[in-house]
């Protein structure tokens, strides 16, 4: 192998080993994985012209280590709304698991569910997510608002279509239901067997056509992002 | 479900059930299904033994395999899950009817759709067993390829904040659902055989025992499941030892591992 | 600026967000990131070119996201990197290569595949790996759930797409990625229930078109490309 073969290979191999350490790697780490004859330095000078101004990322000395940094022009500009992915409270999630398999479900439904009443920030939270919306009005007393979920609460879980939830069936077979063999198929069965039932817009999760208030219907056909087909 | 295990002291034998164990009379003993994902899993290991294209392999011969290997676990009074024995009541059918083809060309026709049929099932698990095998060679994430291991984090169009797996989700509803229930917390009797039940039934049976009987012979029958075998041969084998103390029978065994045997000590 | 250097810019920007990233981002992501005029696919064609086959980091398509991940001819000298992978057990295994090589399948099918029923937990492992997920209801009756692998699949296993998976072309010209009862229907018909004898035909080949006809074992027997033992 020609020397200069090798120095291409061993660059290669210090930009993936800097690539995927989660801190800088000192010259003496870089070192161990080169032969006697070879130096950082040299090699490092190799791996730099791939990362040259016209790239978004670029190789920089941190201190005494190597890492990669997003060039700080481009970092700038996209930092400006940087974000920390942080998992869902336990709250947000049983309100948004019971939205998804109750839809359209009101908020004192939910309560009654959980068997707790709902702090504020816990439906704000979804719906700064966009991933609940209303979804009209029952035509009871009061006419309370109903929730339901989104497109957007299909895209993030990867869902083609509301129904693509596994039933209560399902996620027994799956192991999900820890507790608790009696339930059977509730998931197909419990949107009728409440007072709930004689609501015009009763939710049957077996099928997909959505029975809905007039004016809601209207905002969900016109409604661009959501794609009524499964199977895409 | 197929978990079948009568060697009585551990399951440390792994591998498919004509695994071969040092002395020729315990080798019956020791059909294992444990290493079986079911009877065509078996079916297909048998097969792979003959090293024979399975397009073409002959399905007599497999079928009279699967019914011994079968037999073998009955005779041994075994409990064997209903998969097996369905698949061991169609082969025989099959066999049967290869054997004693019938008269009627259009039924021959069916046993060749039947053969075909379990030719086919075989090929596919084949290809699946295969294709699992490549699927766990490929380059996979965080053995043979990494990622950024800083990552930086920027807003994405999505722009959230919050995060949560679908896996999060259906575990959480499912949660939900087994809480909400009346439930009723039942435990489920243990079918564990007590040290003392064991001793009561070794003591009516040893005085009919003038030969080194083993310790198996002693168990009662239709025990149903592996987890009741083994309660009940560590029951019997304690009580054999407690019963030795007390000078009603003497107990046997030629090494380590071997079968214990046991006899009355009137006939000694 | 002219056109090439607004793409050049344009590509550092989608550069140093995917190289940020230690997961894929998506298409939707990144182009939310460009002006309406240009597409994704034409940008990050630029930043392909800076990563060839002498880089220690490559450029990988994921399903519909992009993703850099080190390149597998270096791993064995990354080995500080490896994680402890738990292994998964041989039946999780076996069911997620029937998963993916004949997704969209239902439970019922899988179990038909293996001739043995799933036992529980086996989809919950894959599941809470985020291997598989729901991919929609067959049109059958009972419109029984079917799963699919995920994005996080792909990834983890270096591909970048379904069609990658290995010996998927031969499997399926040897006719062995056929669902739907074989075995199970004859069995079932030797025991004398007739009426099972329609089993066969409740396969609803409502997404690859296979259906089970008569002589489709015959071709799968016969293909002579098929080779028992295929294993590159």
């Amino acid at each position: 192998m020609s020397s200069l073969d090798k120095l291409t290979e061993y660059a290669a191999t210090l930009e993936a080993l800097v690539f995927a350490s989660d801190k800088p790697l000192r010259d003496r780490e870089l070192q161990h994985h080169l032969p006697d004859d070879m130096h950082v330095a040299d090699v490092m000078a190799v791996v730099m012209q791939r990362y040259d101004a016209s790239s978004g990322v670029e190789l920089c000395q941190v201190g005494d280590g190597w890492a990669f940094r997003t060039r700080p022009a481009i970092a700038e500009r996209l930092q400006q709304h940087k974000t920390i992915e942080r998992p869902l409270s336990r709250a947000a999630l049983e309100v948004l698991a019971i939205i998804a398999y109750h839809q359209p479900i009101t908020r004192a439904e939910i309560e009654e569910i959980r068997g707790i009443s709902l702090s504020k920030g816990t439906m704000d939270i979804l719906l700064e997510l966009t991933w609940i919306k209303p979804r009209g009005r029952r035509s009871t007393p009061g006419r309370p608002l109903t929730w339901g979920t989104s497109p957007a609460f299909l895209d993030h879980f990867g869902l083609s279509d509301i129904t693509d939830l596994p039933g209560m069936e399902d996620l027994k077979a799956a192991g999900l239901l820890r507790k608790g063999q009696i339930l059977g198929a509730l998931m197909d069965h419990n949107a009728g067997d409440d007072d709930a039932s004689d609501d015009s817009d009763t939710y049957d999760s077996d099928d997909d056509g959505d029975d809905l208030d007039g004016d809601f219907l209207e905002d969900a056909l016109l409604d661009a992002g959501y794609d009524g087909e499964a199977d895409a | 479900m197929t978990d079948i295990n009568t060697d009585p002291f551990d399951n440390d034998h792994s591998g498919h059930g004509h695994s071969g164990h040092g002395q020729p009379e315990q080798l019956a003993l020791f059909v294992n299904l444990d290493g079986f994902e079911g009877p065509i899993d078996l079916l297909l290991n048998l097969a792979r033994d003959q090293k024979l294209d399975l397009k073409k392999i002959a399905i007599l011969p497999l079928a009279e395999q699967y019914l011994e290997f079968i037999n073998n676990a009955r005779e041994l009074d075994l409990e064997i899950a209903a998969d097996y024995l369905v698949m061991a009541a169609w082969l025989a059918y099959l066999k049967s009817r290869l054997l004693l083809p019938d008269p009627e060309p259009e039924q021959n026709d069916e046993i060749i759709d039947m053969t075909d049929a379990l030719r086919y099932q075989l090929l596919r698990l084949e290809a699946m067993q295969q294709a699992a095998k490549r699927l766990q060679s490929l380059p996979k994430l965080g053995q043979a390829r990494f990622a950024r291991g800083a990552p930086e984090q920027f807003a994405s169009s999505s722009a959230s904040v919050w995060t949560a797996s679908l896996y999060d989700l259906l575990a959480c509803y499912g949660d939900i659902q087994s809480s909400g229930e009346a439930e009723t917390l039942t435990i489920a009797a243990t079918r564990l055989y007590s040290v003392e039940e064991a001793a009561k039934r070794l003591r009516h049976l040893i005085s009919s025992m003038s030969d080194w009987t083993v310790l198996q012979h002693f168990l009662p029958p239709n025990l149903s499941k592996p987890m009741d075998v083994r309660s009940a041969t560590a029951s019997h084998f304690v009580a054999s030892l407690e019963l030795a103390r007390e000078g009603v029978l003497r107990l046997r065994q030629d090494s380590h591992f071997a079968p214990i045997y046991l006899k009355t000590r009137d006939q000694a």
